[in-house]
Protein backbone atom coordinates (compact mmCIF):
# COMPACT_ATOMS: atom_id res chain seq x y z
CA UNK A 1 0.00 0.00 0.00
CA UNK A 2 1.10 3.30 -0.71
CA UNK A 3 0.51 5.98 1.97
CA UNK A 4 1.03 9.98 1.93
CA UNK A 5 2.53 11.45 4.68
CA UNK A 6 2.20 15.17 5.77
CA UNK A 7 5.45 16.65 8.08
CA UNK A 8 5.39 19.60 10.45
CA UNK A 9 7.50 21.41 12.55
CA UNK A 10 11.31 19.85 12.56
CA UNK A 11 10.08 16.53 10.41
CA UNK A 12 9.84 18.46 7.66
CA UNK A 13 13.70 19.55 7.69
CA UNK A 14 14.54 15.69 8.27
CA UNK A 15 11.81 14.92 4.81
CA UNK A 16 13.34 17.90 3.54
CA UNK A 17 9.82 18.96 2.18
CA UNK A 18 5.92 19.05 3.66
CA UNK A 19 5.10 15.98 2.44
CA UNK A 20 6.02 12.11 1.08
CA UNK A 21 4.40 9.32 0.03
CA UNK A 22 5.75 6.19 0.90
CA UNK A 23 5.20 2.49 0.01
CA UNK A 24 4.93 -0.01 3.04
CA UNK A 25 7.11 -3.10 2.53
CA UNK A 26 6.39 -4.11 6.21
CA UNK A 27 2.74 -4.25 6.77
CA UNK A 28 0.44 -1.48 7.33
CA UNK A 29 0.38 -1.14 11.08
CA UNK A 30 2.27 2.65 12.37
CA UNK A 31 4.76 0.63 13.76
CA UNK A 32 6.05 -0.65 10.54
CA UNK A 33 5.80 2.68 9.13
CA UNK A 34 8.07 3.94 12.07
CA UNK A 35 10.55 1.59 11.32
CA UNK A 36 10.49 2.43 8.00
CA UNK A 37 10.94 6.29 8.32
CA UNK A 38 13.70 5.55 10.68
CA UNK A 39 15.68 3.48 8.34
CA UNK A 40 15.59 6.10 5.72
CA UNK A 41 15.66 9.01 8.20
CA UNK A 42 18.09 7.95 10.96
CA UNK A 43 17.63 11.82 12.18
CA UNK A 44 13.97 10.63 13.28
CA UNK A 45 15.60 8.09 16.34
CA UNK A 46 17.06 11.51 17.40
CA UNK A 47 13.24 12.96 18.46
CA UNK A 48 12.87 13.21 22.29
CA UNK A 49 9.43 11.75 20.57
CA UNK A 50 7.63 11.06 17.11
CA UNK A 51 3.62 10.77 17.53
CA UNK A 52 1.66 10.07 14.34
CA UNK A 53 -2.04 10.78 14.10
CA UNK A 54 -4.59 9.69 11.02
CA UNK A 55 -7.54 12.47 9.98
CA UNK A 56 -6.57 14.30 13.16
CA UNK A 57 -6.40 12.02 16.08
CA UNK A 58 -3.19 10.68 18.02
CA UNK A 59 -3.49 6.95 16.71
CA UNK A 60 -0.53 4.17 18.51
CA UNK A 61 1.61 2.04 17.47
CA UNK A 62 -0.83 -1.09 16.52
CA UNK A 63 -2.96 1.68 14.65
CA UNK A 64 -3.46 0.06 10.96
CA UNK A 65 -3.44 2.05 8.08
CA UNK A 66 -6.05 1.94 5.27
CA UNK A 67 -6.17 3.17 2.37
CA UNK A 68 -6.83 7.44 1.98
CA UNK A 69 -5.51 7.87 5.68
CA UNK A 70 -3.43 11.20 5.80
CA UNK A 71 -0.55 10.20 7.86
CA UNK A 72 0.88 13.03 10.08
CA UNK A 73 4.20 13.04 11.53
CA UNK A 74 3.90 14.70 14.92
CA UNK A 75 7.34 15.30 16.52
CA UNK A 76 7.83 16.93 20.05
CA UNK A 77 5.24 19.86 20.26
CA UNK A 78 6.16 23.30 21.95
CA UNK A 79 3.33 25.23 21.86
CA UNK A 80 2.36 27.56 24.46
CA UNK B 1 -15.45 35.83 19.37
CA UNK B 2 -14.35 31.92 19.18
CA UNK B 3 -13.38 30.37 22.35
CA UNK B 4 -11.01 28.26 20.65
CA UNK B 5 -8.68 30.12 18.33
CA UNK B 6 -5.68 30.07 16.10
CA UNK B 7 -4.62 32.86 14.31
CA UNK B 8 -1.44 34.70 12.82
CA UNK B 9 -2.75 37.94 14.48
CA UNK B 10 -1.70 39.68 17.85
CA UNK B 11 -3.94 38.17 20.65
CA UNK B 12 -5.81 40.03 22.63
CA UNK B 13 -5.46 39.05 26.47
CA UNK B 14 -8.35 41.66 27.29
CA UNK B 15 -10.74 40.13 25.32
CA UNK B 16 -10.42 36.72 26.35
CA UNK B 17 -11.28 37.80 29.84
CA UNK B 18 -14.36 39.72 28.94
CA UNK B 19 -15.10 36.29 26.90
CA UNK B 20 -15.09 34.61 30.51
CA UNK B 21 -16.43 37.15 32.71
CA UNK B 22 -20.34 36.50 34.06
CA UNK B 23 -22.65 37.68 36.40
CA UNK B 24 -22.13 34.72 38.80
CA UNK B 25 -18.13 34.80 38.50
CA UNK B 26 -16.37 34.15 41.95
CA UNK B 27 -12.96 33.47 40.46
CA UNK B 28 -11.51 34.70 36.45
CA UNK B 29 -7.66 33.22 35.90
CA UNK B 30 -5.90 33.86 33.04
CA UNK B 31 -2.81 32.59 31.67
CA UNK B 32 -0.75 34.79 29.10
CA UNK B 33 1.99 33.05 27.58
CA UNK B 34 4.46 35.63 26.43
CA UNK B 35 8.07 35.45 23.86
CA UNK B 36 10.71 35.60 26.17
CA UNK B 37 13.95 36.90 24.80
CA UNK B 38 16.42 34.45 25.56
CA UNK B 39 16.53 30.90 26.20
CA UNK B 40 19.78 29.49 28.60
CA UNK B 41 21.07 33.21 27.93
CA UNK B 42 21.02 33.01 24.48
CA UNK B 43 19.69 36.21 22.73
CA UNK B 44 16.25 35.13 20.74
CA UNK B 45 15.42 37.30 18.17
CA UNK B 46 11.96 35.81 17.52
CA UNK B 47 9.51 32.67 17.60
CA UNK B 48 7.88 31.22 14.67
CA UNK B 49 5.02 28.93 15.28
CA UNK B 50 3.43 26.38 13.12
CA UNK B 51 0.54 24.79 13.57
CA UNK B 52 -1.09 21.73 12.17
CA UNK B 53 -4.57 23.52 12.92
CA UNK B 54 -7.30 21.52 12.30
CA UNK B 55 -5.73 18.62 15.07
CA UNK B 56 -4.29 21.27 17.18
CA UNK B 57 -8.39 23.16 17.38
CA UNK B 58 -9.80 19.54 18.10
CA UNK B 59 -6.75 19.20 21.07
CA UNK B 60 -7.37 22.34 21.97
CA UNK B 61 -11.41 21.97 22.08
CA UNK B 62 -10.62 18.74 24.07
CA UNK B 63 -8.54 20.42 26.87
CA UNK B 64 -11.44 23.37 27.53
CA UNK B 65 -14.13 20.50 27.49
CA UNK B 66 -12.29 18.77 29.77
CA UNK B 67 -11.53 21.13 32.00
CA UNK B 68 -14.81 22.59 32.28
CA UNK B 69 -16.55 19.14 32.72
CA UNK B 70 -13.95 18.50 35.59
CA UNK B 71 -13.66 21.62 37.59
CA UNK B 72 -17.09 23.21 36.59
CA UNK B 73 -16.52 26.12 34.59
CA UNK B 74 -18.61 28.39 33.00
CA UNK B 75 -16.18 29.08 30.43
CA UNK B 76 -12.30 28.65 29.19
CA UNK B 77 -11.03 30.11 26.20
CA UNK B 78 -8.00 29.50 24.73
CA UNK B 79 -6.08 31.81 21.93
CA UNK B 80 -2.96 30.42 19.81
CA UNK B 81 -0.90 32.79 17.86
CA UNK B 82 0.91 30.86 15.05
CA UNK B 83 3.46 32.70 12.39
CA UNK B 84 6.01 35.17 13.48
CA UNK B 85 5.45 36.47 16.96
CA UNK B 86 8.11 38.36 18.39
CA UNK B 87 9.70 39.11 22.05
CA UNK B 88 6.84 39.91 24.72
CA UNK B 89 4.34 39.58 22.41
CA UNK B 90 1.27 37.28 23.46
CA UNK B 91 1.48 33.51 21.82
CA UNK B 92 -0.92 32.11 23.91
CA UNK B 93 -3.77 33.34 26.41
CA UNK B 94 -5.75 30.71 28.60
CA UNK B 95 -8.66 32.43 30.24
CA UNK B 96 -11.11 31.03 32.13
CA UNK B 97 -14.15 31.48 34.91
CA UNK B 98 -15.72 29.69 37.69
CA UNK B 99 -18.31 30.17 40.98
CA UNK B 100 -14.62 29.41 43.02
CA UNK B 101 -11.57 30.27 42.14
CA UNK B 102 -9.63 27.70 43.24
CA UNK B 103 -11.07 25.70 40.52
CA UNK B 104 -10.36 28.36 38.04
CA UNK B 105 -6.34 28.49 39.18
CA UNK B 106 -6.48 24.60 38.56
CA UNK B 107 -8.48 24.21 35.15
CA UNK B 108 -5.81 27.29 33.72
CA UNK B 109 -2.70 25.56 34.98
CA UNK B 110 -4.10 21.81 33.56
CA UNK B 111 -4.80 23.77 30.40
CA UNK B 112 -1.54 25.41 29.89
CA UNK B 113 0.68 22.21 30.70
CA UNK B 114 -1.88 19.96 29.02
CA UNK B 115 -1.83 22.46 25.80
CA UNK B 116 2.56 22.06 25.67
CA UNK B 117 1.87 18.43 25.58
CA UNK B 118 -0.85 17.27 23.23
CA UNK B 119 -1.67 20.21 21.33
CA UNK B 120 0.33 20.12 17.43
CA UNK B 121 1.64 23.09 17.63
CA UNK B 122 5.44 23.87 17.22
CA UNK B 123 7.91 26.80 18.07
CA UNK B 124 11.15 27.47 16.74
CA UNK B 125 13.47 29.84 18.38
CA UNK B 126 15.50 32.59 15.84
CA UNK B 127 18.92 33.19 16.81
CA UNK B 128 21.19 36.09 15.54
CA UNK B 129 23.03 32.35 14.22
CA UNK B 130 21.04 30.01 13.32
CA UNK B 131 17.45 28.38 14.43
CA UNK B 132 16.25 25.25 16.59
CA UNK B 133 12.93 23.95 16.91
CA UNK B 134 11.95 23.72 20.76
CA UNK B 135 11.76 20.32 22.67
CA UNK B 136 12.58 18.65 19.76
CA UNK B 137 16.17 16.59 20.85
CA UNK B 138 16.11 15.42 24.52
CA UNK C 1 0.87 52.91 37.19
CA UNK C 2 1.10 51.82 40.65
CA UNK C 3 1.65 48.19 41.80
CA UNK C 4 -0.51 48.28 44.93
CA UNK C 5 -3.22 50.28 44.42
CA UNK C 6 -6.60 50.93 45.75
CA UNK C 7 -9.34 53.19 43.96
CA UNK C 8 -12.80 53.66 43.49
CA UNK C 9 -12.65 54.10 40.16
CA UNK C 10 -13.04 51.00 37.60
CA UNK C 11 -9.76 48.66 37.66
CA UNK C 12 -8.52 47.89 34.68
CA UNK C 13 -6.78 44.05 34.36
CA UNK C 14 -5.21 45.08 30.90
CA UNK C 15 -3.20 47.92 32.37
CA UNK C 16 -2.14 45.76 34.81
CA UNK C 17 -1.23 42.27 32.64
CA UNK C 18 1.11 44.92 30.67
CA UNK C 19 2.28 46.08 33.90
CA UNK C 20 3.98 43.04 34.45
CA UNK C 21 4.99 41.88 30.59
CA UNK C 22 8.98 41.88 30.59
CA UNK C 23 11.07 40.37 27.66
CA UNK C 24 11.85 37.59 30.32
CA UNK C 25 8.49 36.81 30.89
CA UNK C 26 7.63 32.95 30.60
CA UNK C 27 4.44 33.07 32.04
CA UNK C 28 2.12 35.59 33.19
CA UNK C 29 -0.91 34.90 35.40
CA UNK C 30 -3.84 37.37 36.08
CA UNK C 31 -6.55 36.97 38.85
CA UNK C 32 -9.86 38.60 38.73
CA UNK C 33 -12.05 38.88 41.11
CA UNK C 34 -15.41 39.76 39.71
CA UNK C 35 -19.05 40.66 41.44
CA UNK C 36 -21.06 37.58 41.87
CA UNK C 37 -24.99 38.49 41.54
CA UNK C 38 -26.20 36.26 44.37
CA UNK C 39 -24.59 34.42 47.24
CA UNK C 40 -26.35 31.13 48.71
CA UNK C 41 -29.13 31.59 45.96
CA UNK C 42 -30.07 35.01 47.14
CA UNK C 43 -30.13 38.03 44.54
CA UNK C 44 -27.14 40.51 45.30
CA UNK C 45 -27.91 44.09 43.81
CA UNK C 46 -24.02 45.24 44.33
CA UNK C 47 -21.35 45.14 46.79
CA UNK C 48 -19.80 48.09 48.63
CA UNK C 49 -16.51 47.68 49.72
CA UNK C 50 -14.67 49.70 52.53
CA UNK C 51 -10.74 49.80 53.45
CA UNK C 52 -8.75 50.67 55.72
CA UNK C 53 -6.37 52.11 53.36
CA UNK C 54 -3.37 52.47 54.92
CA UNK C 55 -2.69 49.32 56.28
CA UNK C 56 -4.12 47.75 53.98
CA UNK C 57 -1.72 49.01 51.39
CA UNK C 58 1.08 47.71 53.78
CA UNK C 59 -0.58 44.37 54.04
CA UNK C 60 -1.15 44.20 49.83
CA UNK C 61 2.56 45.43 49.53
CA UNK C 62 3.77 42.43 52.02
CA UNK C 63 2.00 40.03 49.90
CA UNK C 64 3.60 41.30 46.69
CA UNK C 65 7.07 41.73 48.56
CA UNK C 66 6.78 37.96 50.02
CA UNK C 67 5.46 36.59 47.01
CA UNK C 68 7.78 38.19 44.84
CA UNK C 69 10.93 36.85 46.58
CA UNK C 70 9.80 33.38 47.47
CA UNK C 71 8.29 32.34 43.94
CA UNK C 72 11.23 34.70 41.80
CA UNK C 73 8.42 36.67 40.48
CA UNK C 74 9.62 39.40 37.92
CA UNK C 75 6.83 42.01 39.09
CA UNK C 76 3.36 41.29 41.20
CA UNK C 77 0.64 44.57 40.77
CA UNK C 78 -2.04 44.06 42.88
CA UNK C 79 -5.31 46.72 42.55
CA UNK C 80 -8.28 46.44 44.85
CA UNK C 81 -11.25 48.22 44.60
CA UNK C 82 -13.15 50.32 47.00
CA UNK C 83 -16.83 52.03 47.39
CA UNK C 84 -20.20 50.70 45.18
CA UNK C 85 -19.22 48.08 42.67
CA UNK C 86 -21.60 46.49 40.67
CA UNK C 87 -22.66 43.48 39.57
CA UNK C 88 -19.55 41.35 37.34
CA UNK C 89 -17.07 44.49 37.85
CA UNK C 90 -13.60 43.83 38.52
CA UNK C 91 -13.24 44.13 42.24
CA UNK C 92 -9.31 42.76 42.77
CA UNK C 93 -7.07 42.17 39.93
CA UNK C 94 -3.49 40.55 40.68
CA UNK C 95 -0.89 40.10 37.74
CA UNK C 96 2.68 38.40 37.96
CA UNK C 97 4.78 37.40 35.57
CA UNK C 98 8.19 35.19 36.20
CA UNK C 99 10.22 32.87 33.99
CA UNK C 100 8.36 29.98 34.89
CA UNK C 101 4.64 29.50 34.62
CA UNK C 102 4.35 27.20 37.56
CA UNK C 103 5.91 29.72 39.86
CA UNK C 104 3.69 32.53 38.94
CA UNK C 105 0.42 30.17 39.09
CA UNK C 106 1.47 29.47 42.99
CA UNK C 107 2.13 32.81 43.59
CA UNK C 108 -1.20 34.20 42.31
CA UNK C 109 -2.59 32.08 44.12
CA UNK C 110 -1.15 32.92 47.54
CA UNK C 111 -1.54 36.53 46.79
CA UNK C 112 -5.64 35.86 46.70
CA UNK C 113 -5.70 33.46 49.71
CA UNK C 114 -3.44 35.70 51.53
CA UNK C 115 -5.48 38.97 50.52
CA UNK C 116 -8.44 37.54 51.56
CA UNK C 117 -7.29 36.61 55.20
CA UNK C 118 -4.93 39.52 55.98
CA UNK C 119 -6.05 42.99 54.12
CA UNK C 120 -8.15 45.08 55.88
CA UNK C 121 -10.90 45.62 53.28
CA UNK C 122 -14.71 44.77 54.21
CA UNK C 123 -17.51 44.33 51.84
CA UNK C 124 -20.97 44.49 52.31
CA UNK C 125 -23.35 42.55 49.91
CA UNK C 126 -26.58 44.96 49.47
CA UNK C 127 -29.86 42.83 48.53
CA UNK C 128 -33.21 43.99 48.00
CA UNK C 129 -34.59 43.31 51.26
CA UNK C 130 -31.39 44.62 53.19
CA UNK C 131 -27.10 44.16 53.52
CA UNK C 132 -24.94 41.89 54.99
CA UNK C 133 -21.01 42.33 56.23
CA UNK C 134 -19.62 39.45 54.51
CA UNK C 135 -17.74 36.20 56.73
CA UNK C 136 -18.72 38.73 59.90
CA UNK C 137 -20.22 35.79 61.65
CA UNK C 138 -19.79 32.34 61.75
CA UNK D 1 -5.63 55.80 80.44
CA UNK D 2 -7.92 56.71 77.25
CA UNK D 3 -7.65 55.56 74.34
CA UNK D 4 -9.15 56.24 70.95
CA UNK D 5 -10.85 53.47 68.66
CA UNK D 6 -11.53 53.46 65.23
CA UNK D 7 -13.72 51.08 63.65
CA UNK D 8 -14.60 49.42 60.23
CA UNK D 9 -16.89 47.21 58.40
CA UNK D 10 -19.42 45.89 60.88
CA UNK D 11 -17.72 47.40 64.14
CA UNK D 12 -19.15 50.79 62.96
CA UNK D 13 -22.56 49.27 63.24
CA UNK D 14 -21.78 47.69 66.25
CA UNK D 15 -20.42 50.54 68.22
CA UNK D 16 -22.90 52.65 66.02
CA UNK D 17 -19.89 55.21 65.06
CA UNK D 18 -16.27 55.72 63.26
CA UNK D 19 -14.76 56.21 66.48
CA UNK D 20 -14.71 55.97 70.40
CA UNK D 21 -12.95 57.51 73.68
CA UNK D 22 -12.75 54.50 75.66
CA UNK D 23 -11.44 54.75 79.38
CA UNK D 24 -9.03 51.96 80.04
CA UNK D 25 -10.18 50.40 83.34
CA UNK D 26 -8.26 46.87 83.80
CA UNK D 27 -5.10 47.84 82.57
CA UNK D 28 -3.66 48.92 78.87
CA UNK D 29 -3.35 45.80 77.07
CA UNK D 30 -4.96 44.60 74.04
CA UNK D 31 -6.88 41.72 75.87
CA UNK D 32 -8.30 43.78 78.39
CA UNK D 33 -9.56 46.11 75.35
CA UNK D 34 -11.39 43.30 73.94
CA UNK D 35 -12.81 42.03 77.37
CA UNK D 36 -13.46 45.52 78.01
CA UNK D 37 -15.35 46.26 74.42
CA UNK D 38 -16.83 43.03 74.74
CA UNK D 39 -18.53 43.70 77.97
CA UNK D 40 -20.24 46.87 76.62
CA UNK D 41 -20.86 45.65 73.06
CA UNK D 42 -21.99 41.94 73.60
CA UNK D 43 -22.29 42.39 69.74
CA UNK D 44 -18.47 41.63 69.43
CA UNK D 45 -18.35 37.90 71.18
CA UNK D 46 -20.60 36.87 68.37
CA UNK D 47 -18.18 38.01 64.97
CA UNK D 48 -15.80 35.14 63.52
CA UNK D 49 -13.25 37.21 64.80
CA UNK D 50 -11.64 40.34 66.55
CA UNK D 51 -8.61 41.92 65.59
CA UNK D 52 -6.90 45.11 66.70
CA UNK D 53 -4.30 47.24 64.74
CA UNK D 54 -1.92 49.65 66.22
CA UNK D 55 -0.40 52.26 63.69
CA UNK D 56 -1.16 50.01 60.96
CA UNK D 57 -0.24 46.83 61.75
CA UNK D 58 -1.90 44.18 63.04
CA UNK D 59 -0.90 43.18 66.96
CA UNK D 60 -0.99 40.56 69.58
CA UNK D 61 -3.39 40.52 72.76
CA UNK D 62 -0.28 41.09 74.76
CA UNK D 63 0.08 44.11 73.03
CA UNK D 64 0.57 47.01 75.93
CA UNK D 65 -1.04 50.12 74.43
CA UNK D 66 0.99 53.46 75.10
CA UNK D 67 -0.38 56.99 74.98
CA UNK D 68 -1.22 58.22 71.52
CA UNK D 69 -1.98 54.71 69.96
CA UNK D 70 -4.84 54.88 67.55
CA UNK D 71 -6.33 51.56 67.99
CA UNK D 72 -7.96 50.27 65.06
CA UNK D 73 -10.80 47.47 65.02
CA UNK D 74 -10.37 44.86 62.43
CA UNK D 75 -13.74 42.49 62.04
CA UNK D 76 -13.30 39.80 59.66
CA UNK D 77 -11.67 41.36 56.40
CA UNK D 78 -12.99 39.95 53.04
CA UNK D 79 -11.80 41.93 50.44
CA UNK D 80 -11.21 40.18 47.28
Amino acid sequence: MKIRIVAFGIAKDIIKGKELTMDLDNGNSISAVREQLSSIYPEFSKLSSLRFAVNADYVEDSYELKSGDELVLIPPVSGG
Amino acid sequence: MQDIYITVDKLNSKACTEAVTYPGAGGIVVFVGTVRDQTKGKAVKHLEFEAYEPMALKEMQKIADHATDKWSLHKMVIHHRTGLVEIQEEAVVIACSSAHRKEAFEACQYAIDTLKETVPIWKKEVFEDGEVWVSAHP
